[in-house]
């Protein structure tokens, strides 16, 4: 059962050039989302270094959304692929450290989605509120943690 | 981290109620002055105002802020304004950041809490990213002299001659074998009942001949990259399968050609042209295309009677298409409407019943180039005795276009005219409401209403054939409410045209999304201000005009274009334009000379200094895209305005 | 006196804007597609576009007055149409249940009981049976009719189309809980 | 005046640390002339109550290697930083976690569960399990504690310096330790080695050919490289060009493409993401498919990109609740 | 487009596919109150040329009146939980839910749509279904017959089973409003042409036919007979001026009115209205080789016997 009073926080990496201008769209059109996401603008999806989505995952986020131009129409010709290779390479890094693929999202929207975006931030954010918090700070915090291990059953030889 | 002896000034902006509306924009600026290096927080009705502006400016002389932070809407919208309140304060303007708390946050959550928390969020996400911001210089690049012009309607030729004659070279790409646009197959124009093709033509031809356009027709625009003053464009011309230095456009071709059955995009379906073909007699350029779809060398490899027809051997088969690669300073797109395809109503009956038209139809009707020489006929070949015109086919339609589509109204009284005068038939206008605001609209109404034309204030529900009465037999029955009289009427007439509303043309959304321009929800462009700057896009160098923004008559779609024309030259005059500093940097002292850099760098801006063994970016050729930062795997390369210290910082903000 | 008091208005409202689209009477433009589309406006003491401007002109007792919600026949023309997007269907619906919750309107008095007796079939039962719930109606509204429409009756008996005994479900029981939860529900 | 009094201590290491000094060969000899030895528990043996005896001072330098795990590791990296003036994370364990730092990508459980319970060649009938308290005769007996994860040294104690590699070359070592005699040493926190990627060094460097296109990642265990070319020219993951020089190219002249040792060069936050980043832009897929083939192709990439430095990378340690499979072991 | 590379992406997917049978071809069979009196033939032939075309109709177990027109009339909520009750049911059976009458198609999606829209109702229903032990999750699809057997089973199918081509009948096909309207997502809500489609398979024609989505009046046929009357006479007369043969209809309520009245209807139009009414199943039938037991025809008012023996429809 889905934590319904667990509020996930996004970080969207969104491209300046159709991503972010997209998800203004969704403004000036007054559609309606979740506000779980917090918008990070970059200059194109091929901008988005692997270490930002692991910092943003390490300092508190549940999920992790990359957007970019579509296929093709990248403002800058060609960065969303290097996007669209790291992706899945990055997911596969993340996912042999526990952390579920379906927080991290590579996504083509242009800057005439907005309601796009909107979809996007709802279907994400519901995916994510079913995964449950990450908790990914507290999990790697504590230090020189003292476990008993089967102090209970200490013998005597 | 954020020094010790840092001043940041923050300023919350209600917009009106845009943002106080959502947001608790009192408790967000409290929460600002828990943030570190915040010395002062204010917010106002209104920051981008010269008042909220001069707030600014006062703070930073007399409390010496050392950076600030504006709160408001998009950094799309007004960076560029508070930057520049900023530098005339005497701050670099490049030690200020935005936070958007309007496009991303107030307009598009309701719940009051949750966007409250959200645009803390948002600003302290700019409050620590600012603090890792440098001060720079701006970048000043030169703008190229060349505008592109995308599509060759009256719009798109407006900008386009305009420019020319300003001594300006102009490419004008159109997607179709003739330019003219829409325009060109109108018979009339409201309220003055011009011959559009007598007003057109002229203009048509001065584009073909004018030394500095440069036309590029039956072609389309696959790519753009760039930026404002210096895009690259590339532009597919198809194969049209004639050598232009040859044809004459004698004719002999078309008359020859053995497909004679595809219906004429011109006639809008009216009549029938050939496979190679020449689009209208007053076409420019007046050379004919062929038509691979449909030609029967193409799809069967036989038949050739055109080209050993040819007297001027002009005719190459062989001809591929070319792809262009140019280079341009502006951009205006002028990509026009197409028409409400009314065949989604089914119960008006278009493309089910003989004689129902569409608007383009009945313009080609009445055209005395059409085929019907003018004449307005029905399908059997008799003047109509009564004909009804059914407003909002359509428009102002939650289901289909929501919007007005502006033009019908006017449109549907001239078609009105025209079947009075030409036939003498009744003729029945169903309209929710009569729309005639522009110059001449309004008395042009009262004209045909004298001219005896029955208006019936409803919307038509559909068109039927199942006769009531004898009277009925045979008709076509336009079924409305008279809402005037509370009565549903049944009007039996012998044609109906349908004035369709306007819909973006078709690729409007492809080529949105090949030059990064929005859409609204209608799938029109998106001005940069629909009122103050309507014929701006929100990238800079990239204009609009015309019926590509939203439905247009004549005098607007001209008026926009020379508006677009003036707003290309003006950028082109001045040779030079302030941009961002965001292009990519390599640190010597790091670079350990891998050179992946120099293959992930899509624009061959980076080369190997072996001298020194370090890779080094020519900031001329950097477009600023930083992807090489992203590939850089020793940390050598560094983006300004987008450095990884910011946006760790930026992510620690929204995490916060 | 005015039977649609401030207060009645009110609840209607809610109850209207409380259905999926609609708030959207108030975007009615007065285009008559409704009407004109409506099979039975002809009969209506109130095209469908006079009740959307009668009630946003606060005029609740002239709707309600009407035989019109009475002559809709859920064709759902008017809905399909509308450009304005209103469930017009939903609204008649939304005024019947007024008005027979309200007792308001005796036009529609044929009616009333059809769907009185139709309901009291299916909450016993659980579901329809027809040839009750016609012999209730013509006993209920017009006895004499119903001798009319013997003929036709017979003609269908004969064909076995009106079996005596009506089903009962399994879960009558389960289903009257139900009834009387969403009703306590109601009620609240 | 007496000589300066230096100590070592290993914790969770192999002991090739010490190797290294040993390998200083007659360099030992200047280092013996220069110093007193005060605490070398794998050639002399110390109690923990010598230690404690020391004057605060007394010895100047702690050479620290190996990473930290157990109770009594942290117990005598305390005591050691108390005593000493100058603590030196020495080798990529005590630096970075280095590879008893990979356990981190599996749990405590796990290892426990495997190595007392799933090992083939194990044999334990009666299940047992370490304890950290027992009786003995009749005696109280308290022994080391197997926590939770590996940590860099520095994330237990405040560290001076760092001598990346496994092990430090002997030149490192010997420069070092002449700069700490000499009193000619860098800023605090400094890693004592050149902050350029190892690229800088490489004699394949040259071999890189201007534009890169990797279909399909290849690995040292299944193919051999050709040693005259660079190795990600070749497909194969070489570390190099986001680790951190020094370490004299000893696996590149081997035909070893580098496998971060030295950990990650000065500009890099995290050598995993910046590896990624790279490689994602070197690879030849141009639609999401081919993509996600190209991924495949990489095997182990915790393993093979935070091979050294896994417990003071962003990722840190596993994440246990996640639906991720851990790694078999 | 997503990239999202999902492992375990089955969980939301689930539920919107756990309905959707396993092969498409088993559906839960939701016959409707009428059925099971005036118009037991539909239920009849429906069964029988579903056996034909391989669909597997599992009547649902215990089912109940689906909240109808009349109903809802006065009660909603009430009317929703009858729905929600069959939903419930449907869902338990794991199976998409299929009905051959149109007025329980509309009502039953309906009350899905609402409850799906609209949180509130949702939780009111849920707590209802509760008082009966029963609980609905939302994932039930709602089919018509009628679209099941043209978009789903589809032409080669449906050919394949003709043994007794209809050659010659002429056919009104006459859809009705609520086969299309509000919720028919694969037919124009006006100018359905679903069955023309059909009958084309089977060999047979249909007529133009402007009517063929026109309200018969419904209930009114009773509660209002006048304005009943007028409604399917206008829809009996344009059949027969089309030239049809007969007229088939995809709901009970339809075929009832359309059959039922014809001396009457006839009196207030006009004209004579005599026609043959069928269900589309049982013209469907006839071309599949069923015997008339199998769809009932013995039930009908109108002369559809004599039509379907005609030599027309037999070479």
């Amino acid at each position: 059962m889905p934590d319904q009073q667990f509020e996930p926080k996004i970080v969207g990496f969104l491209c300046r050039w159709c991503s972010y201008t997209g998800a203004d769209l969704a403004g000036t059109s007054r559609i309606q989302y979740p506000s779980n996401i917090a918008p990070i603008k970059v200059m194109c999806s091929g901008r988005v270094d692997p270490t930002f989505v692991i910092t943003a995952f390490a300092d508190g986020a549940d999920g992790v959304l990359i957007a970019g131009c579509h296929p093709g129409d990248c403002h800058y010709s060609v960065g969303n692929y290097k996007a669209m290779r790291r992706f899945p390479m990055l997911a596969k890094l993340l996912d042999q450290f526990g952390i579920e693929r379906a927080r991290l999202r590579l996504e083509w929207i242009s800057a005439s989605e907005g309601h796009l975006y909107a979809d996007l931030v709802k279907s994400f954010s519901e995916e994510v509120r079913a995964l449950g918090p990450l908790r990914w700070k507290q999990r790697i915090a504590p230090l020189c943690e003292s476990v008993d291990i089967a102090r209970s059953q200490a013998a005597t030889v | 981290m954020i020094a010790q002896d840092e001043k940041i000034g923050v300023y919350v902006c209600h917009c009106g109620t845009n943002i106080s509306g959502t947001v608790d924009v009192s408790a967000v600026a409290e929460y600002a002055r828990t943030l570190p290096g915040v010395a002062i927080v204010r917010e106002y009705k209104y920051m981008c105002s010269e008042p909220g502006q001069d707030l600014i400016r006062k703070d930073i002389e007399e409390l010496n802020l050392t950076r600030v932070v504006v709160s408001s809407c998009s950094p799309l919208m007004h960076e560029v304004t508070f930057r520049k309140a900023c530098n005339d304060a005497g701050l670099n303007g490049f030690l200020f950041q935005m936070s958007n708390i309007r496009e991303q946050c107030s307009w598009v959550h309701d719940d009051r809490e949750r966007a409250t928390a959200k645009a803390k969020q948002l600003l302290a996400a700019a409050v620590l990213r600012v603090g890792q911001q440098v001060a720079m210089e701006e970048r000043i690049v030169p703008v190229r002299p060349e505008t592109l012009v995308i599509g060759a309607g009256i719009a798109g030729i407006e900008a386009a001659v305009r420019l020319a004659d300003a001594g300006r070279k102009v490419y004008l790409v159109e997607r179709l074998p003739s330019i003219g646009g829409h325009m060109a197959q109108f018979d009339k124009t409201f309220p003055t009942l011009d011959c559009a093709a007598c007003i057109l033509t002229p203009k048509m031809v001065s584009v073909g001949q004018h030394p500095n356009i440069e036309l590029l027709t039956y072609s389309e625009v696959e790519a753009i990259t760039g930026y404002v003053g210096n895009f690259r464009v590339r532009v597919r011309r198809r194969a049209t399968s004639i050598d232009p230095t040859k044809c004459v456009g004698c004719g002999l071709c078309w008359e020859k050609c053995a497909v004679k059955k595809v219906p004429s995009e011109f006639d809008a379906g009216m009549s029938m042209r050939t496979a190679i073909y020449v689009p209208f007699a007053q076409a420019v350029p007046n050379k004919p295309v062929i038509d691979r779809e449909h030609c029967l060398h193409f799809t069967r490899g036989k038949c050739g009677i055109c080209q050993k027809t040819c007297p001027a051997d002009a005719i190459d088969f062989d001809i591929q298409d070319e792809i262009l690669d140019l280079e341009v300073g502006a951009i205006i797109v002028a990509t026009g409407f197409t028409l409400f395809d009314a065949g989604e109503l089914a119960r008006y009956g278009y493309g089910r019943l003989d004689n129902v038209l569409t608007a383009l139809q009945f313009e080609r009707l009445s055209h005395a180039s059409g085929p019907t020489g003018g004449e307005i006929l029905t399908k059997s070949g008799e003047r109509p005795g009564a004909v009804a015109i059914l407003h909002c086919i359509g428009s102002r339609d939650e289901n289909h276009l929501k919007y007005c589509s502006r033009v019908c109204c006017m449109y549907s009284l001239k078609f009105a005219h025209l079947v009075r005068e030409k036939t003498h038939a009744e003729v029945y206008n169903f309209y929710i409401d009569m729309r005639a605001f522009g110059k001449g609209y309004e008395e042009f109404y009262r004209r045909v209403m004298s001219e005896g034309v029955h208006f019936i204030r409803g919307k038509a529900a559909e068109v039927s054939t199942v006769a009531e009465t004898p009277e009925e037999e045979g008709k076509l029955i336009v079924v409305g409410e008279d809402t005037l009289l509370g009565v549903t009427r049944r009007i039996p007439v012998d044609m109906v045209i349908l004035a369709s509303g306007m819909r973006p043309a078709e690729g409007t959304e492809k080529l949105a999304r090949i030059l990064s321009l929005g859409c609204t929800r209608d799938g029109f462009y998106l001005e940069k201000h629909v009122k103050l700057a309507p014929v701006d896009s929100p990238s800079d160098g990239i204009f609009l005009a015309g019926a590509c923004t939203g439905p247009k008559d004549i005098p607007d779609a001209v008026a926009q274009g020379a508006a677009a024309a003036a707003g290309a030259l003006s950028l082109i005059d001045k040779g030079r334009v302030i941009i961002e500093p965001i292009t990519s940097e390599i640190n010597p002292e790091v670079c350990a000379g891998c050179q992946l850099c120099i293959m992930t760098c899509p624009y061959t801006a980076i080369h190997f200094d072996s001298e020194r063994n370090v890779s080094v970016i020519t900031e001329e050729l950097c477009k600023g895209c930083g992807t090489c930062v992203a590939g850089c795997p020793s940390g050598a390369a560094r983006q300004k305005s987008y450095e990884d210290s910011q946006i760790y910082a930026e992510i620690e903000g929204v995490l916060a | 006196m005015a039977v649609a008091s401030l207060d009645l208005r009110e609840v209607f409202l809610q109850k209207l804007y409380s259905i999926p689209n609609g708030r959207k009477v108030n975007e009615c433009i007065q285009c008559g597609t409704c009407s004109a589309s409506c099979p039975t406006s002809h009969a209506m003491d109130y095209s469908p576009r006079e009740i959307i401007a009668a009630l946003r002109a606060g005029m609740l007792d002239r709707v309600l007055r009407s035989n019109t919600v009475w002559l809709c026949s859920s064709c759902y023309s008017c809905s399909v149409r509308c450009p304005a997007g209103i469930p017009f269907t939903d609204v008649m619906y939304e005024l019947k249940r007024l008005g027979v919750k309200h007792r308001i309107g005796d036009k529609g008095a044929p009616n009333t009981v059809m769907a009185r007796e139709f309901v009291h079939l299916v909450d016993r039962r659980g579901r329809n049976h027809e040839p009750a719930l016609i012999r209730q109606y013509f006993l209920h509204t017009n006895p004499l009719r119903a001798l009319r429409q013997f003929p036709l009756a017979l003609r269908l008996w004969w064909r076995g189309r009106m079996p005596l005994r009506g089903h009962t479900i399994k879960g009558a029981a389960g289903l009257r809980r139900m009834m009387a939860a969403i009703e306590e529900n109601g009620s609240k | 005046m007496s000589k300066p009094k230096v100590a070592f201590y290993w914790c969770a290491s192999c002991g090739g640390c010490e190797e290294t000094v040993v390998d200083l060969a007659e360099d030992i000899l200047k280092v013996v002339d220069a110093v007193d030895i005060a605490l070398w528990p794998v050639a002399l043996d110390f109690k923990k109550k010598d230690v404690e005896a020391w004057a605060p001072g007394e010895v100047t330098v702690a050479f620290i290697n190996g990473s930290v795990r157990l109770s009594e590791q942290l117990e005598w990296v305390r005591l050691l930083r108390e005593k000493c003036p100058i603590v030196v994370a020495f080798g990529a364990c005590a630096h970075l976690g280095g590879i008893p730092g990979l356990a981190n990508a599996t749990t405590r459980e796990r290892i426990l569960e495997n190595k007392y319970f799933n090992a083939p060649t194990l044999d334990n009938p009666d299940g047992l399990q370490p304890l950290t308290a027992c009786t003995v005769y009749g005696c109280d007996l308290e022994l080391p504690e197997f926590w939770k994860d590996v940590k860099p040294l520095d994330e237990v104690i405040e560290v001076d310096y760092y001598l990346p590699g496994c092990p430090p070359p002997a030149k490192t070592v010997m420069s070092a330790v002449t700069a700490i005699l000499e009193g000619t040493l860098p800023p605090k926190g400094a890693v004592l080695s050149p902050a350029k990627a190892l690229c800088e060094a490489c004699p394949l460097n040259n071999t890189k050919p201007e534009t890169l296109s990797i279909s399909e990642f290849k690995r040292v265990a299944t193919s051999t490289p050709d040693p005259g070319q660079c190795f990600l020219a070749q497909g194969y993951i070489c570390m190099g060009p986001a680790t951190r020089a020094g370490c004299g190219e000893r696996c590149i002249r081997a035909n070893m493409p580098c496998r971060g040792c030295f950990g990650p060069a000065p500009g890099a936050r995290d050598i995993g993401g910046k590896m990624l980043g790279a490689l994602g832009s070197l690879g030849a897929a141009d639609t999401e498919e081919t993509s996600m083939v190209l991924a495949d192709t990489l095997v182990d990439l915790v393993g093979t990109l935070y091979r050294f430095n896994l417990p003071a990378s962003l990722l840190k340690r596993q994440y246990t609740s996640g639906t991720g499979v851990p790694p078999v072991m | 487009m997503s990239t999202t590379v999902n492992s375990n992406a089955g969980a939301s997917a689930s539920a919107s596919t756990s309905t959707r049978g396993s092969d498409g071809r088993v559906f839960s069979y939701y016959p409707g109150c009428s059925q099971m009196a005036m118009n037991r033939a539909y239920d009849v032939s429906t069964r029988s040329v579903a056996a034909r075309l391989g669909l597997e109709l599992v009547e649902l177990e215990d089912w109940n009146c689906c909240g109808a027109t009349a109903y809802v009339a006065i009660r909603e909520e009430q009317a929703f939980v009858l729905s929600a009750r069959n939903l419930a049911l449907a869902e338990q059976a794991g199976r998409p839910l299929v009905t051959a009458c149109s007025g329980c198609f509309v009502v039953l999606n309906k009350a899905n749509k609402y409850m799906a829209e609209d949180p509130e109702l949702r939780s009111d229903i849920t707590r209802a279904l509760a008082a009966g032990s029963m609980r609905y999750r939302g994932t039930v699809a709602v089919r018509h017959f009628l679209d099941v057997v043209v978009n789903d089973v589809g032409e080669e199918t449906v050919r394949a089973q003709v043994t007794r081509p209809l050659t010659g009948l002429k056919v009104a096909a006459y859809h009705g409003c609520q086969f299309s309207r509000p919720f028919g997502e694969r037919a124009d809500p006006e100018f359905p042409d679903t069955m023309d489609r059909l009958v084309n398979w089977l060999g047979g024609e249909t007529v133009p036919f402007a009517l063929k989505a026109k309200c018969c009046g419904g209930l009114m046929m009773t509660t209002q007979p006048d304005v009943g009357r007028a409604l399917t006479g206008k829809i009996l007369k344009a059949a027969k001026e089309a030239g049809a043969d007969c007229v088939i209809t995809c709901c009970p309520l339809c075929q009832f009115n359309l059959e039922g009245f014809q001396r009457r209807v006839g009196a207030a139009v006009g004209c004579d209205c005599a026609l043959p009414v069928l269900y589309f199943t049982q013209l469907m039938g006839h071309a599949f080789g069923l015997d008339a037991r199998a769809l009932a025809l013995g039930d009908s008012l109108t002369p559809v016997a004599e039509l379907l023996h005609r030599e027309a429809v037999h070479s």
